[in-house]
């Protein structure tokens, strides 16, 4: 989130102060070594993950882990799980992290804490501004509601979390049929003929189904779809579409500024699109 | 002593005849294998079963006693293993606290479909009788000392 | 003494290769009371039953004990054999000694050893037996057939051809169920509702039928040839001994909701009939959406009808009636398949269709006279895609079983689309193709020949995309994903019990299995029976099944119940609890205990010393006693005992095993 | 104490001599002065017969089965014991309440082991009551506390304590005739020919004859300890009673016998929802 | 001896393969299937007709990218993203020739070892030396130099070198059952 994601952090610092959530960063935390860990290793792609929950447990025994990435959030939740469901799997991973881990705390992943209803209690307090009449559809990827077993997601074809909060901010979502289908990420570099195609008949049916812009919640999500919009231009004569963290959505609606957030960091020129929502509910406000 | 590793108890098992006695007949359809020592005794339905039955059963030399019926809902008489429920889960209770080994007495719902959980049982509980050897508990002496005699 | 006859079954070789007969006959002659043991290769053929007869004559014996296959085979065989050789028929015992023996043990010693407890088990037990004399109950000459589909039209129709008066119950207003929903019948391509409206008609003009629409089943007490069934009359708000059905009501209720018969394609008012071929030919009235059973302000059909049959003060009746058999014809409903295919849009898409949606579309009464147009422009489409097992074959998402009509309606689809829309391009999307019927693979090769393209492939997302539906799948044989846009999507969903089967059979005492479907008494040999006594099956209630099936079923049902009709009375099993009134101090713990209210105490003249007292004693009535034995478990005393399993049997049995 | 008696003895007599009973069941002298006995008085001049101290021990409810078919009431002094009996005995559709005339007499606790459990001074149906009611017993600690010694024991040790402790029954059968849930006509341990109850006097049989007793009454047990009171052997008959009780509460929650004549014995009904073990 | 690698490794992902029909549900749904050498379901075929080397060779296993699309939709609940997971690990043990993908991954795992979390533009860059693909996203970095999105300096765990010994422990243990 430092570097490719920096919007998307600190977009979620924003929303995160306004509403009084504290988040606490890991203690040196490592990757969770993401899709390449655990297809080379099994063990690699449990222990790397279990690595920084145990040291979250270690140093904030009472709290819940977060994370905003949902690769992150697969692997780390599938660690949560092996450990409480598999005892030789834990004696093995303890060993190998050198740090007892007993899973006591929930993984949840971005979606799940601002679908708490505290929390979209307290987001509807901070709105400040509506993005009316944008119309954006929510992507949620895979990792986020697969597979259902680790998740534990209730619909995994048309999940309505990410629409719900939205739909705060005053953007009408979109009935769209994409929200959960892979974009290729883990494949951009090596297979890129056929991912490349992935992301683009996302972003097209987005389009089709009415999209001024799409949200993700995950910075691989966010990075894939909207990077290699130049190819998607050339090769389908279509426009490109800005793609944003939900975080950005949200700092915009309390009132971020574009510069507060870093929203000139965007690959597909992004402000224009909310201003043109601002403008519509109130008559020319500018971010 | 020798007698142990030729121990073969003797299993008795009263089955009702709509869901665990069709079961056992199913496991013979099906060729399925399972040890000798298991005998059924047929019964209209487990709500037929005495819990008397079972003493004497221990009592006349009977290493094992299953107690098997439909699975609660399923009752061909509709509510009669509710009652076998009850009756044997205080039963059962009665007899491990007169002493009597929990392996050697087991109640189980086997619908006419489960020939396998049939079989399973069966062994499950031949296996585990065998492990505990004769019964002596509850047995009439007379008995004992004649079957020793019959043994040497 | 008593004299007993074994006899020894080799079974061909299912007994005799594994169990030793000649170790059976050595030990049984040791046993007492065993005047006579004899083996022989078949005991149920002809010639082994007449040794069995000779050996009765030739040897005095009184009572037999045979060792065989499962008595569940063949007790009543033997015991009718008994029956013209003067010794009662349950003076007899089976030894399980294949099933349970030779079947499934291999050590041959071992085999032998159990088949010989068993056979002293059984001839234990049988020195306890006793002549047992089976008593006579009357029959009430009526049957009741729960749901007015085309099983139940057939079943109460040939009921009431033999001369039965029949009560024919359905939940909706009109009979007809999902037969009068559909178009046209595969393989001939006949229409649906002209060979299912005289039918109707049939029944409803029947002299011995009497049809009661708008009823449920609310309680069943009794048992098989005197069932008193109590049944609910719901409200119609429209009183239809008046009423002519001339249909001036329904032109002006301000109320539009969706058509159920229509599955949610047109509106229909609220009072309303169900189609306009109903039978009875008459409206009800919805209270559920009529602006004045709301609580509103209306009125409008009682003004408008000429003979005032319009009564909103109209109330739920219960109706008691007494029956002598019953036939389940509840029939299905298709799953919900939106709320298990979130891939396919989970309902979100106007243009995908269930099958029975698109009979709808295609019938010329239907809500577009027959025209296939899609429901979100009503255009008519030029590719349209149908896929076959929707929530059928699918553990994970639906129901495991083969829904068995889907492929054959699939094909019909198909045939009538490029019937009524040549040209149209057809893709079916299929996993296997089953056309077991007379003339069914012709009408699948007859199919494909009009231009339907089968692709042997799950489709695995549905979405809309300009207008059009995008379906993506595999075509296996190719090994390529394949992507079709089409501007229909039908999807054949499958068949799941009616909503409402488990409390229905749970008042029966009825089973089902694990689909919920009603479990048959026997798969292959008793399909259109329940294990209760007197309770028949018709039609998809037991399974999914086509038109004709479902026909020859109710017929077989209604075979059933003319049999058990036509007699005047029928013999109880005499296998039933009886009481010893000396022991009985009449607790009555065994009263609460019978499933069948069978039990109860009944006051009886006594001598307590020298003074003549009235007491109270158990009482065991034979009509409704099944013979589960769970009241004698619960009598302290033994005062109560179940004949053919008397305790003392039973304990005779578990003696003889610790010999 | 003697107040007390006096009006015991002013009632059986008004009852008696309006011919409300025929005759009155209490407690009167022995001949040593720790021992009372049952009497029966029929004549109104002999009701100066009963006595109450704290030897009026034998529980008298079973007495009623004697004369089930009475041809005018049966007046009967009722404690908390005799009441949970009394219930007992209308549930089992043994006496009819309306044979009896219950005089109410709470107790103080009599010098008897079997009142050391005791839960129900005061008699839960009466006619009349004679005197105020006493404060009930402090909550009997450890109801079941002899049963939680004996389920700590290992199978064999249970085996050895329930073997070595039916060894010495006597089959008098006085645990029987003294219980009111004993009520059968013919007990099945008389019916030598039904099989179930051996005759011998072996461990074998008499463990029969215990657990078997158990399971008949266990269910019904209202804990009254008659049985252990009258038995020349002091077995601990009610440590198998007992278990049953136990377990019924463990299962289904609180579960006391005789508190009324209505409700079902734990064996007589179901619920769908029980648990089930047996799958 | 092939099947008994085979069952080995259906127990181990937990897959029976006999519970597939071949319905192609999952090959419909898959997004990398296109440039699969074997379907999804090809790969459960093999399965069944006992042809481990078809499954271990194909570069399927190696582009996989574990969205479990497939096993959400199948009638069966067959676990093809764990069968693909095994598969890799027993390739990888029995050294079939290293596809495509597997470069990338074994360059993202040396960048934890060294920095304990991932570097973006030295994995692209490493990735597209080794895998000879210079100029690949390359038009993307002036954008992302300029805001800030890539950076030249590599963002360390403090602890970097006790997670390169937990890989390396990992590395050596490799399976979590063995």
């Amino acid at each position: 989130m430092e570097s490719t994601a920096k919007s998307y952090r600190l977009a979620t610092e924003y929303v995160m102060s306004r509403i009084g959530v504290e988040l606490v960063e890991i203690e040196d935390w490592n990757c969770c070594g993401a899709t390449s860990a655990h297809t080379l290793s099994e063990l690699m792609g449990i222990a790397l993950p279990a690595r920084s929950l145990a040291t979250a447990e270690l140093k904030e025994p009472e709290l819940d882990i977060v994370t905003g990435c949902a690769s992150c959030y697969a692997r780390l939740r599938l660690a949560m799980h092996k450990i409480r469901t598999d005892k030789a799997a834990k004696y093995l991973i303890e060993n190998v992290i050198d740090m007892p881990y007993e899973a006591r705390r929930e993984v949840y992943n971005f979606l799940d804490v601002l679908s708490r209803e505290d929390v979209t209690e307290a987001i509807k307090g901070k709105i400040k501004r509506k993005l009316e009449g944008l119309k954006v559809a929510c992507y949620y990827g895979c990792l986020n509601v697969r597979p259902a077993l680790i998740t534990g997601a209730p619909d995994r074809e048309n999940p309505q979390s990410m629409d719900a909060i939205i739909a705060l901010t005053g953007a009408e979502t979109v009935d769209w049929a994409f929200k959960t289908e892979c974009c290729g990420a883990a494949h951009q570099n090596d297979a890129a003929s056929v991912t490349r195609d992935l992301s683009w008949r996302i972003l097209k049916n987005a389009q089709l189904s009415g999209a001024e812009v799409i949200v993700t919640a995950c910075p691989m999500c966010n990075l894939n779809l909207e990077m290699r919009q130049d190819g998607y231009r050339k090769n389908t004569g279509r426009s490109s579409i800005p793609v944003f963290s939900v975080s950005e959505l949200l700092a915009v609606a309390m009132g971020a500024s574009a510069r507060h957030i870093a929203l000139d960091a965007h690959h597909v020129p992004a402000a224009k699109a909310l201003a043109a929502a601002l403008r519509r509910s109130e008559g020319g406000v500018a971010i | 002593m020798p007698v142990e590793k030729s121990f073969e108890p003797a299993i008795v098992a009263f089955c009702c005849n709509w869901c665990t006695y069709t079961g056992a007949d199913l496991a013979g359809l099906n060729r399925m294998k399972y040890p000798e020592n298991v005998h059924v005794i047929r019964v209209p339905c487990s709500g037929r079963v005495n819990p008397q039955f079972i003493l004497r059963a221990f009592q006349k030399g009977c290493d094992g006693v299953m107690v098997c019926g439909c699975h609660p809902g399923d009752c061909h008489y509709s509510t009669g293993n509710y009652f076998t429920r009850r009756r044997f889960m205080i039963m059962k209770r009665l007899l491990e606290y007169n002493g009597i080994d929990p392996e050697r007495f087991h109640a189980r719902w086997i619908s006419g479909s489960e020939a396998a959980k049939f079989r399973d049982t069966a062994a499950e509980v031949s296996e585990h009788v065998k492990k505990l050897g004769p019964n002596v508990k509850y047995r009439e002496e007379f008995r004992i000392t004649e079957s020793a005699e019959a043994g040497t | 003494m008593s004299r007993i006859g074994v006899f020894v079954c080799h079974c061909g070789t299912n007994i005799a290769s594994v169990v030793d007969p000649d170790k059976l006959i050595a030990a049984a002659r040791e046993l007492p009371g065993v005047a006579y043991a004899a083996d022989y290769k078949y005991m149920c053929s002809e010639p082994g039953q007449q040794m069995i007869k000779d050996s009765i004559s030739e040897h005095g014996l009184d009572r037999i004990v045979i060792a065989s296959c499962s008595p569940r085979m063949h007790e009543t065989t033997f015991r009718k054999m008994l029956k013209n050789t003067g010794i009662n028929p349950y003076m007899l015992e089976i030894a399980n000694i294949r099933e349970q023996c030779s079947w499934v043990h291999v050590d041959k010693d071992r085999a032998s050893e159990k088949a010989v407890n068993l056979m002293r088990m059984a001839v234990s037990k049988i020195s306890k037996n006793e002549p047992l004399y089976a008593q006579t109950i009357p029959i009430t000459k009526k049957a009741l057939v729960i749901g007015g589909g085309i099983a139940g039209i057939q079943a109460a129709l040939d009921i009431a051809d033999a001369g039965h008066e029949v009560v024919l119950l359905e939940r909706e207003s009109s009979v007809g169920g999902k037969m009068a929903m559909l178009d046209k019948t595969f393989p001939t391509l006949d229409c649906s509702a002209c060979i299912s409206t005289p039918k109707m008609v049939d029944v409803g003009a029947h002299p011995n039928i009497t049809l009661m629409t708008s009823c449920e089943v609310e309680s069943v007490s009794g048992y098989i040839g005197n069932f008193e069934v109590g049944i609910k009359q719901k409200a119609r708000y429209v009183n239809h001994d008046i009423c002519t059905g001339c249909g001036l009501c329904e032109t002006k209720c301000p109320v539009k909701v969706e058509s159920e018969f229509n599955l949610g394609l047109s509106t229909r008012p609220a009072i309303y009939k169900l189609f306009p071929q109903a039978v009875p030919s008459k409206p009800i009235i919805d209270k559920e959406n009529c602006r004045l059973l709301k609580g509103g302000k209306c009125g409008i059909c009682a003004k408008l009808c000429p003979l005032g049959c319009v009564n909103y003060e109209d109330e739920d009746r219960t109706i008691t009636d007494n029956f002598g058999a019953i036939v389940i014809a509840t029939g299905y409903q298709l799953v919900d398949w939106p709320s298990m295919y979130g891939e396919y849009g989970g309902g979100r898409y106007k243009d995908i269709l269930s099958g029975l949606q698109f009979e709808r579309t295609v019938n010329a009464a239907g809500p577009t006279e027959g025209h296939i147009v899609r429901p979100s422009d009503g255009k008519e489409p030029e590719t349209v895609v149908i896929v076959k097992c929707v929530g059928s074959r699918d553990p994970n998402k639906g129901k495991s079983y083969c829904s068995r009509a889907c492929c054959m309606y699939a094909a019909k689809h198909a045939h009538q689309i490029l019937e009524k829309l040549p040209g149209t391009r057809v893709f079916i999307f299929y996993i296997d193709v089953r056309t077991p019927g007379k003339g069914y693979e012709e009408f699948y090769d007859q199919t494909r020949m009009d231009g339907a393209v089968y692709v042997r492939g799950r489709v695995s997302k549905i979405y809309e995309e300009e207008g059009q539906l995008v379906c993506r799948g595999e075509d296996s044989l190719l090994g390529e994903q394949v992507s079709v846009k089409a501007d229909m999507v039908i999807l054949e969903t499958a068949m799941e019990p009616s909503p409402g089967i488990a409390e229905l059979t749970s008042l029966l005492g009825a089973a089902r299995d694990v689909n919920n479907w009603v479990q048959e008494a026997h798969p292959k040999l008793r399909p259109a029976e329940t294990q209760v006594g007197g309770v028949f099956l018709a039609g998809t209630c037991q399974g999914p099944k086509d038109i004709p099936d479902t026909v020859a079923q109710a017929s077989a049902a209604a075979a059933k119940v003319i049999g058990l009709l036509n007699k005047s009375e029928m013999e109880t099993s005499p296998m039933i609890s009886a009481v010893e009134r000396d022991k009985c101090s009449g607790c009555g713990v065994c009263v609460g205990i019978c499933p069948y209210k069978a039990v109860t105490l009944l006051e009886i003249d006594d001598r307590h010393g020298a003074k003549r007292i009235k007491r109270e004693v158990a009482n065991v009535n034979s009509g409704l006693c099944q013979g589960c034995g769970a009241c004698t478990s619960a009598c302290r005393t033994g005062a109560l005992d179940l004949l053919g399993f008397r305790n003392k049997q039973i304990l005779e049995e578990v003696d003889a095993l610790c010999l | 104490m003697s107040e007390k008696q006096e009006k015991m003895r002013q009632c059986a007599e008004k009852l008696l001599r309006d011919g409300e009973a025929g005759y009155v069941i209490g407690w009167g002298e022995t001949r040593f002065d720790d021992r009372t006995t049952p009497i029966f008085v029929e004549d109104p001049a002999g009701a100066g017969a009963f006595v109450w101290n704290e030897y009026a021990i034998n529980s008298l409810a079973k007495y009623l089965l004697d004369d089930k078919y009475p041809d005018k009431k049966i007046g009967l002094f009722t404690r908390g014991c005799e009441s949970r009996a009394i219930n007992r005995l209308l549930k089992d559709n043994q006496i009819k309440r309306e044979n009896v005339y219950l005089i109410g007499v709470p107790c103080d606790g009599k010098k008897s082991d079997r009142c050391t459990l005791c839960r129900e001074r005061n008699p839960i149906l009466y006619d009349v009551l004679l005197w105020t009611p006493e404060d009930d017993p402090p909550p009997a600690a450890g109801r079941f506390d002899r049963v939680k010694d004996i389920e700590a024991m290992s199978p064999d040790e249970r085996y050895v304590y329930w073997g070595e402790t039916y060894d010495s029954c006597i089959r008098c059968y006085a645990c029987r005739n003294v219980c009111p849930a004993c009520n059968c006509r013919e007990c099945y341990a008389d019916m030598s020919k039904t099989g179930f109850q051996g005759k011998q006097h072996s461990r074998s049989d008499n463990q029969i004859f215990g657990v078997t007793r158990a399971f008949h009454v266990g269910d019904r047990c209202i804990e009254c300890g008659e049985c252990e009171r009258v038995c020349p052997m002091n077995l601990p008959i009610m440590g198998q009673t007992q278990k049953i009780l136990k377990d019924i509460n463990e299962l289904t929650g609180e579960y006391e016998c005789g508190m009324d004549a209505t409700s079902e014995n734990y064996l007589g009904r179901f619920d769908l929802d029980d648990k089930d073990e047996f799958m | 001896m092939t099947n008994e690698k085979l069952d080995s490794l259906l127990a181990k992902a937990g897959v029976r393969q006999y519970d597939c029909y071949q319905c192609g549900k999952c090959t419909g749904g898959c997004p990398m299937a296109r440039a699969m050498d074997l379907k999804p379901r090809g790969v459960m075929r093999c399965a069944q007709i006992g042809s481990l080397e078809r499954i271990l060779k194909s570069n399927t296993i190696w582009l996989c990218t574990g969205c479990h699309t497939c096993v959400e939709r199948c009638p069966h609940d067959v676990d093809l993203p764990a069968l693909m997971e095994e598969a890799r690990y027993l390739a990888s043990d029995m050294g079939y020739e290293r596809r495509d993908s597997k470069v990338l991954n074994e360059v993202f795992i040396a960048n934890l070892k060294m920095f304990g979390r991932n570097h973006e533009m030295l994995l692209a860059g490493l990735y597209n030396m080794i895998a000879f693909k210079p100029l690949q996203d390359m038009s993307s970095v002036p954008h992302m130099l300029k805001h800030g999105l890539i950076e030249i300096k590599p963002h360390e765990t403090q602890k970097s070198e006790s997670i390169k010994k937990m890989i390396e422990r990992a590395e050596k243990l490799s399976s979590v059952r063995s």
